[in-house]
């Protein structure tokens, strides 16, 4: 090992023993229970069952009790809600973070203000602003309905949590209310770190500045926009307060952390929902290296 | 038309700051080759960046063609420049470089293509088109930035150093292919920031020498203004002087003793000499500075020849084609270079006697302005 | 340059726009935080009688110390953000800007780390408490919360170390510097941008923790807001106390608002410029 | 010795149980420690299962819900021989309730029924009696709302309830099915017999509110929202709790005065009333150091005498039967005496018949109904589809 | 002890790229000043970052002070650097910036304020000691780059093209500064790399030219190493001829027609003449090229002069101090240069007859190696 190595690892050091520590125990453990029945109620029960969670008879995959189809199941159907959820905000969290961070960008009296203000939603708890949104949207004291209608827009108040066709999408837009910030604030700080003077060329060579967004401020941002679509993936795939908090809790808008979260706290069934969680840690595994191979991430170089 | 004006322009980079562009009035004809020369942080780049568009002009205006363009954005002025840091795009290759800024005119890739590859050529950079400029050397970088304005066929040229960073041969190329380019464009008028003396000589139609320093406040931003020939001979201060020509003037100071038809008989160090210069306003006594090339003296041929006097050598430095002596007229005075054709044979220690024509002297008056010199000379 | 008039005011424009729509909510649990009884049920926003009611009758109770709670919250926040971020720093300095083997991989497994669901997690970290004897610790949670802020850090300041000019480092090994001083003193003000705003993600992040926070804790002087406002309940079960919960939410934004306020001014451009050439 | 009890968290819920503790510690010389507990039913026992999981000695004395004793049986002590026979006095069905198994784990605390709250108002200016079946409420809701909404009011609602995916529905709906005489899911036995015509009929009736009598948004109300609108004067009757009744005729409440209460109506003239069973018990965690001492406390807090006194300070419903023909306690809530039946005969959930599987029933049926509600399924398919998949939560044994 | 000893030096920038420097050795002594000179890209910056150790070396040995440091970390080498690319740390003020690596060396605050504003003061910085590199002009910020490495006092210092941005003045200056520190230090070792043929010739003990290209690969990446004067009077190489020198040697193609007493007999474009080498080896009729510097010829005496040859200026550079004239022999034979001292009065058109010295000429075989001189030349 030569001294840089050394080096290396002697930085690494503190980041890997925290997270062993921290780490090492709980995923295992849960990785462990996918292949036991173990029940919440009676651990000391717990009996070694293979992958009988995953691919037996009453199985994540490949259920034979799933007559309609796997994704008619509760199983499949959180997947694809998730799924579902998470492509729509993720894009649109990029694509409204990419802008209000354009914007904060921007030199203009009052910027301190904007910055500050663009951070409420991310700094409102989870828990409450959930409340917050569902009570807003409250299909009869809610105050957004009652704008709406006053303003003409729409004739009758809409239960937008209630009725299947709008909860999903409710969801979204509250995430992507919220978590836009997040995503603003990441980027703000990368293009503030571009190089300046090559801007200054492309300012002499006359680029519109939509071509010099596209060609040059998107590519050199990139790899912190990468990380902040990756950490928003990473959550979005495992979004649960939200749609708990906000909607019905019937299994057309349930996500996959909420599958677990029902079977191995409601009902208590810990194997299972290890299970579960490591399907959804696969899932998720598979959906971040997607995404890096299609961002050309390169994490070994420089 | 390409025509740029500078009226009365002043740059002022904080509020309170002293001006670091005082006062600049200059005209660039259509087409013409403008040399920007002048010490380390005088304002060469500060002028160009502001004919760039990228710096506000604090008063005064700059025109282009007749038209102010002081509020219009860098991309209308029709500029092309090359940047003293070069200002590379770090995440494209050196060919994406190069033709980014073609694409905008709606150039077709073949077009691109093919300026890009002559381009590429002129400058030897051909085996390096899909490099990152972080895996280039400096001077390849620097050639880089070159080769972006040059595929462009804008109106101005801006040029900050392009050359500092490219060996001796590559330069003279380089510089040989710009002018060329200037010269088949015709219209476009370029200006050109180097501190390499050669260049401007051999590059400038016009030469705008600079100030630095406290003078700026005082006298204005721009010392002179004129051919090469002219700022070589016909400096019109000290300053001009000292600074057009390698090794620079020897500067010794003088008394003023008489003046006669068109010419000056001043002493140095005790010894008289004639000086070309019209001296009429100077008093009897009075304090003056005499200018004489390295290039100019000779060896004397008498101990009685006019025009001369004597010294020893402190010092020799060889360059090849030529030697430099350096010379100690009296403890007292500056010491003085002299430059010999070839490969001298004096001895460090030696004495010598030089000698120098009184057409080739100089004579400032005790403010650094230049006498008016009297003999005619190649222009 | 000056920009024409018609940029300023589409800047002003889009400004207004963005900053109504992310605060209107705050704004509404504001008025909210005024309002009292029946008036929470009606579609206005701003109430049409003021009643500080509900901030007092946070403070009042003895047993639910909302004081003690926002300074538990702050001390295990300040913990998180000053432990990630120097984890980070230093983890990303060997990630970012040392080359070897295994670096890919390394990161990938950092980030495989915030994978699981919380929930997934929750049995497994709660036995871990208490096995370290952290359970029942406000500051105890200072470790847990190391799973999701440091994945986060590390990556982010990865990639922001990465982009730092080669030359400068190796101007400062030049200098003398060691790995630590080269990430103190010529590093760490160069990416203050990307330190701040990692710095008040993981902050946001640790102070709005809700679930581990509940269930590692049960003492009630240890709690932290967000349990302490999840645990305000109103007259009966289902009464959900509506009035106190906006209130308590505005206070613990506010600090949020403040920090975020007091450090974006970091958030500049321009750091390193001059740097290098070319 | 300390004793640690969870029982509510802020509020009039808290003050009680602050005195009440208060009140054994200086008797018996113990010290007892408050647990305040999230809001969330499901997040309560969430937690509580975290900590029995971990067999955590850290909370003596639990509050359960009703339908928890099955779900958490595993981890509370048998309190046989701590009651010395008290729970006799507590309403049987509540006692069987609790019992699992033959131990009674929990003592009944206060009970819950639900009620049906109207407007006496409107319903006397559009010259109708309050309804006894759902048909009749059908009927004078829509005409009561046809008649407020000419009259201005374009937000005005019939009727509301709690039809959002959640525990609250299964309780709703648990109403609707028994009353029609469609049973309760799982029999007592533990054959799953939710799949019959009457329970088809019952969720038929309730699908044919929605956007009729009843707002689109009532599938996603909880107790609170109903509530809400209800006490905005926005709708004519409403399913809830006894909570209700004091928050609707507080000072600041539009319908103060005006809110009338029955039991909830049958279904069909054939069918009866029933009203789902709620409320809270009181239990010693398995994992307690000092088991007696927190039995002990149970036995204190679920006395009569305690009873009497959140009775009367907080109107909850005492188990106790004795204590609905005290007069003190019928002062502070008059309707305890004329739904006095509506309390004792309330009809629990399956939760003792399904064990640690109720959470799991409960959901599927919730499910099931809430897909009946927005429309998504037919009653028929969906009970059909709920059957099964009952069979498979079952596997075998309950 | 500070001599840098590099043994059979390579390095390969990619595994499967070629080699960027091939098999360089070379010693440095104790106290020499070494200038690195070649084409852009031939790995200078290469092999200076070699030593100071911020570069793997492929193979071979790089030893300081005869310790062998290919695996010594950079700060325990004992070295200082100017980067090319400046590398300023641009959130430190000048002071700062170039107090650093004293502070880091656990200097005390007045002895690093001390040194600063000595180094500050010869490097005309003083007025800018507060600012930030981004408030600098280019060449400021180079001088800044400078001042870092002169206020240590290292074993050995590495200078990348450190005057490339300052004008005439400055660069004499700081050039003499450098000299002066250098051998005030005494026994520290400097390599410098430049561009400019002066200062290569002035400043250096020994000049170490690389090639660049595909030469390397076959050739080796040094293609001498020597003095200033061997260098110039003495090239190697039709390669080394040409880069030493400016403006660059002219190259004629001659053939071979005899040799006799240490003197060579040639055929130019028709015309014979005399070259003072030991050409023994070659055959008669055999091709090879003739070299004659600029400097080197003159305006013939008369027609039948010896050693001289007919030519037609085509254009004409005046540089003040000398006058270039670009002369056409024939349509087939390349431009060559021809320098006269002072401005002269020839115009562009004229036909005028060169001579050379036998001594003067240079003569390679066809391999572009050069033939021994036979004269004695200075050194
Ligand atoms: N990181 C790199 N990866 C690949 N090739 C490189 C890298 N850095 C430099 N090179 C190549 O190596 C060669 C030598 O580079 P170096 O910087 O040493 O040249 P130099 O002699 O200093 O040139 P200059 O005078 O232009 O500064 C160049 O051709 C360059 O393109
Ligand atoms: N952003 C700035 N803020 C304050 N002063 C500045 C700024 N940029 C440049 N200056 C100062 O303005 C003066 C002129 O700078 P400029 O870059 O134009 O010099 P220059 O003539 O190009 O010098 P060089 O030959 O060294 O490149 C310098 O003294 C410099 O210190
Ligand atoms: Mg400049
Ligand atoms: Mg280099």
């Amino acid at each position: 090992m030569n001294s840089k190595t050394r080096t290396a690892w002697t930085f690494l050091a503190p980041m890997l023993l925290v997270l062993i520590l921290v780490a090492v125990w709980p995923l295992g453990r849960t990785i462990w229970f996918s292949f036991t029945d173990a029940n919440i109620n009676d651990l000391s029960a717990t009996k070694f069952v293979g992958f009988e969670n995953y691919f037996g008879e009453y199985g994540l995959f490949a259920n034979p009790n799933y007559t309609d189809g796997f994704f008619a199941s509760d199983w499949g159907l959180s997947i694809l809600n998730t799924l579902k959820f998470s492509v729509v905000s993720v894009t649109l969290e990029t694509l409204m973070g990419l802008g209000v961070a354009m914007l904060l960008n921007q030199d203009f009296k009052g910027r301190t203000f904007v910055r500050t203000a663009v951070l409420v939603p991310w700094a409102i708890p989870t828990i409450v602003s959930a409340k917050m949104w569902g009570w807003m949207l409250h299909d009869q004291f809610g105050i957004i309905n009652q704008w709406l209608v006053d303003f003409g827009l729409i004739a009758d108040k809409i239960a937008w949590t209630a009725q299947p066709e709008y909860a999903l999408w409710t969801v979204v837009a509250v995430d992507v209310w919220k978590t836009t910030p997040f995503m603003a604030l990441l980027i703000l700080a990368a293009l503030q770190t571009l190089p300046k003077d090559c801007y200054e060329a492309a300012e002499v060579d006359g680029v519109h500045p939509l071509r010099v967004f596209w060609k040059v401020t998107l590519p050199l941002i990139r790899p912190a926009l990468m990380v902040a679509v990756i950490f928003r993936l990473l959550d979005a795939l495992r979004v649960f307060d939200l749609i708990y908090v906000l909607t019905s809790n019937n299994n057309s808008t349930i996500s996959m952390s909420g599958f677990v979260r029902r079977e191995m706290v409601d009902n208590g069934y810990m194997g299972y929902g290890s299970a579960a969680s490591t399907a959804l840690f696969l899932i998720i595994g598979l959906c971040t290296v997607l995404a890096i191979k299609l961002s050309r991430m390169k994490l070994g170089e420089d | 038309m390409s025509r740029i004006d500078f009226n009365n322009v002043c740059k002022r980079y904080a509020p309170n700051a002293p001006l670091t562009i005082n006062n600049a009035n200059l005209t660039i004809e259509n087409g013409e080759f403008c040399v920007f020369v002048g010490p380390s942080g005088c304002g060469k780049s500060t002028l160009l960046r502001m004919v760039a568009g990228l710096e506000d002009i604090s008063s005064g205006d700059v025109s282009i063609g007749g038209e102010r363009v002081n509020d219009l954005p860098p991309a209308r002025r029709g500029v092309a420049m090359v940047f003293q840091s070069y200002a590379l795009y770090p995440h494209m290759t050196v060919r994406e470089n190069m033709g980014f800024g073609l694409k905008v005119f709606g150039s077709n890739a073949a077009e691109i293509d093919k300026k890009v590859r002559a381009a590429a050529d002129i400058l030897q950079l051909t085996p390096l088109l899909d490099r990152l400029p972080k895996a280039l050397s400096g001077g390849q970088r620097q050639r880089v930035a070159i080769g972006r304005a040059i595929v462009k066929e804008p109106r101005v040229f801006l040029f900050d150093e392009p050359l500092s960073n490219l060996d001796a041969a590559l330069r003279v190329q380089t510089r040989l292919e710009i002018a060329k380019l200037h010269h088949d464009i015709g219209t476009a008028s370029m200006i050109y920031v180097t501190h390499d003396q050669v260049e401007a000589m051999t590059l400038a139609d016009k030469i705008v020498l600079l100030r630095a320093g406290e003078d700026v406040q005082k006298k204005g931003s721009i010392a002179q203004i004129g051919t090469p020939m002219d700022l070589y001979h016909r400096p019109n201060s000290l300053f001009v002087a000292e600074f057009i020509g390698s090794p620079k003037m020897n500067i010794l100071p003088a008394t003023f003793e008489s003046a006669s038809h068109g010419s000056a008989q001043i002493r140095v160090a005790g010894h008289r000499f004639d000086v070309a210069v019209n001296a009429d306003q100077l008093k009897a006594g009075q304090a003056a500075t005499m200018g004489l090339r390295p290039e100019h003296m000779r060896l004397a041929d008498s101990d009685h020849s006019p025009n001369s006097l004597p010294a020893r050598v402190v010092h020799i430095e060889k360059l090849g084609e030529a030697s430099l002596l350096y010379l100690e007229i009296t403890p007292d005075t500056p010491t003085i270079t002299l430059k010999l054709e070839g490969t001298t044979g004096i001895r460090t220690g030696e004495n010598i006697r030089l000698q120098v024509d009184a057409a080739d002297l100089h004579l400032f008056d005790d403010q650094g302005e230049a006498l008016t010199r009297t003999v005619s000379l190649p222009v | 340059m000056k920009s024409a008039w018609y940029w300023r005011v589409a800047l002003y424009l889009a400004a207004t726009v963005v900053v109504a729509i992310s605060v209107f909510p705050f704004i509404y649990a504001v008025s909210t935080s005024f309002k009292s009884g029946s008036a929470l049920f009606e579609p206005v926003l701003w109430p049409s009688s003021v009643t500080l009611a509900n901030y007092v009758s946070l403070f009042s109770l003895a047993e639910q110390p909302f004081g003690r709670h926002i300074l538990n919250s702050i001390m295990v926040s300040v913990l998180v953000v000053a432990i990630s971020l120097f984890i980070g720093v230093t983890a990303s300095y060997a990630l970012g800007r040392i080359s070897f083997k295994g670096r890919g991989l390394l990161l990938t497994a950092v980030l495989a780390v915030s994978m699981f669901p919380q929930v997934a997690v929750l049995a497994g970290m709660f036995e871990l408490i208490r096995f370290l004897g952290l359970y029942n610790k406000a500051l105890g949670l200072v470790l847990p919360y190391m799973i999701f802020t440091l994945p986060f850090t590390v990556w982010v300041l990865t990639t922001f170390m990465k982009q730092l000019p080669k030359e400068l480092e190796e101007a400062a090994i030049m200098d003398g510097c060691g790995p630590w001083r080269i990430i103190k003193d010529v590093f760490m003000p160069l990416l203050w941008p990307a330190l701040v705003s990692t710095g008040l993600l993981a902050f946001i992040a640790a102070w709005n923790e809700f679930l581990f926070a509940l269930t590692f804790v049960l003492d009630n002087n240890e709690r932290t807001v967000p349990v302490s406002i999840a645990l305000i309940s109103g007259a009966s079960k289902y009464d959900i106390p509506w009035g106190n919960i906006m209130a308590a939410s505005v206070l613990v934004t506010i600090p949020l608002l403040g920090l975020v306020l007091a450090f974006q001014k970091k958030i500049v451009s321009g750091l390193t410029a001059g740097a290098v050439k070319g | 010795a300390t004793v640690t009890i969870s029982c509510g968290s802020v509020g009039q819920d808290y003050e009680n149980c602050k005195k009440m503790t208060a009140d054994w510690a200086r008797k018996t010389g113990h010290e007892v420690k408050l647990f305040t507990i999230p809001n969330s039913t499901t997040d309560i026992l969430a937690l509580f299962r975290q900590l029995f999981a971990a067999k955590s000695p850290d909370l003596d004395v639990v509050n359960v819900d009703v339908v928890w004793p099955g779900v958490i049986k595993d981890h509370l002590l048998d309190l046989k021989p701590y009651s010395k026979g008290v729970e006799k006095e507590h309403f049987p069905a509540i006692v069987a309730n609790n019992t699992v198994d033959g131990k009674l784990l929990a003592m009944p605390w206060f009970t819950d029924a639900g009620l049906l709250f109207y407007r006496k108002d409107l319903v006397e200016k559009y010259g109708a009696k309050p309804p006894t079946t759902w048909e009749e409420l059908a009927a004078t809701a829509k005409k009561i709302q046809d008649g407020e909404r000419a009259a201005g009011n374009k937000d005005f609602h019939g009727f509301v309830f709690q039809a959002k995916a959640y525990e609250g529905l299964t309780c709703d709906a648990v109403e609707w099915v028994h009353s029609h005489g469609g049973g309760n899911i799982v029999n007592d036995k533990g054959e799953i017999t939710i799949n019959n015509p009457k329970a088809v009929q019952a969720l038929k009736t309730a699908a044919s509110w929605i956007g009729t009598i009843a707002p689109q948004g009532v599938l996603n109300y909880a107790e609170e929202e109903a509530r809400g609108v209800f006490q905005n004067g926005n709708a004519a009757f409403m399913r809830n709790w006894p909570y209700a009744w004091s928050l609707g005729n507080a000072k600041d409440s539009k319908i103060s005065g005006k809110i009338g209460v029955s039991a909830l109506p049958k279904g069909g003239a054939s069918g009866q009333n029933a009203a789902t069973l709620g409320g809270w018990q009181l239990a010693v965690s398995k994992y307690s150091r000092n088991p007696a001492i927190a039995a002990d406390l149970v036995m204190f807090m679920t006395s009569a005498e305690s009873q009497k006194y959140r009775a009367i300070n907080g109107s909850y419903n005492p188990t106790i039967a004795a204590l609905y023909k005290d007069k003190d306690v019928l002062a502070a809530n008059p309707f305890f005496g004329s739904l006095y039946e509506v309390f004792t005969s309330a009809v629990p959930r399956p939760a003792t018949a399904t064990g640690a599987k109720y959470p799991e029933v409960s959901s599927a049926f919730w499910n099931a109904t809430h897909d009946v509600l927005s429309g998504q399924a037919t009653a028929e398919d969906s009970l059909k589809k709920l059957e099964g998949k009952l069979k498979q939560v079952q596997r075998g044994k309950w």
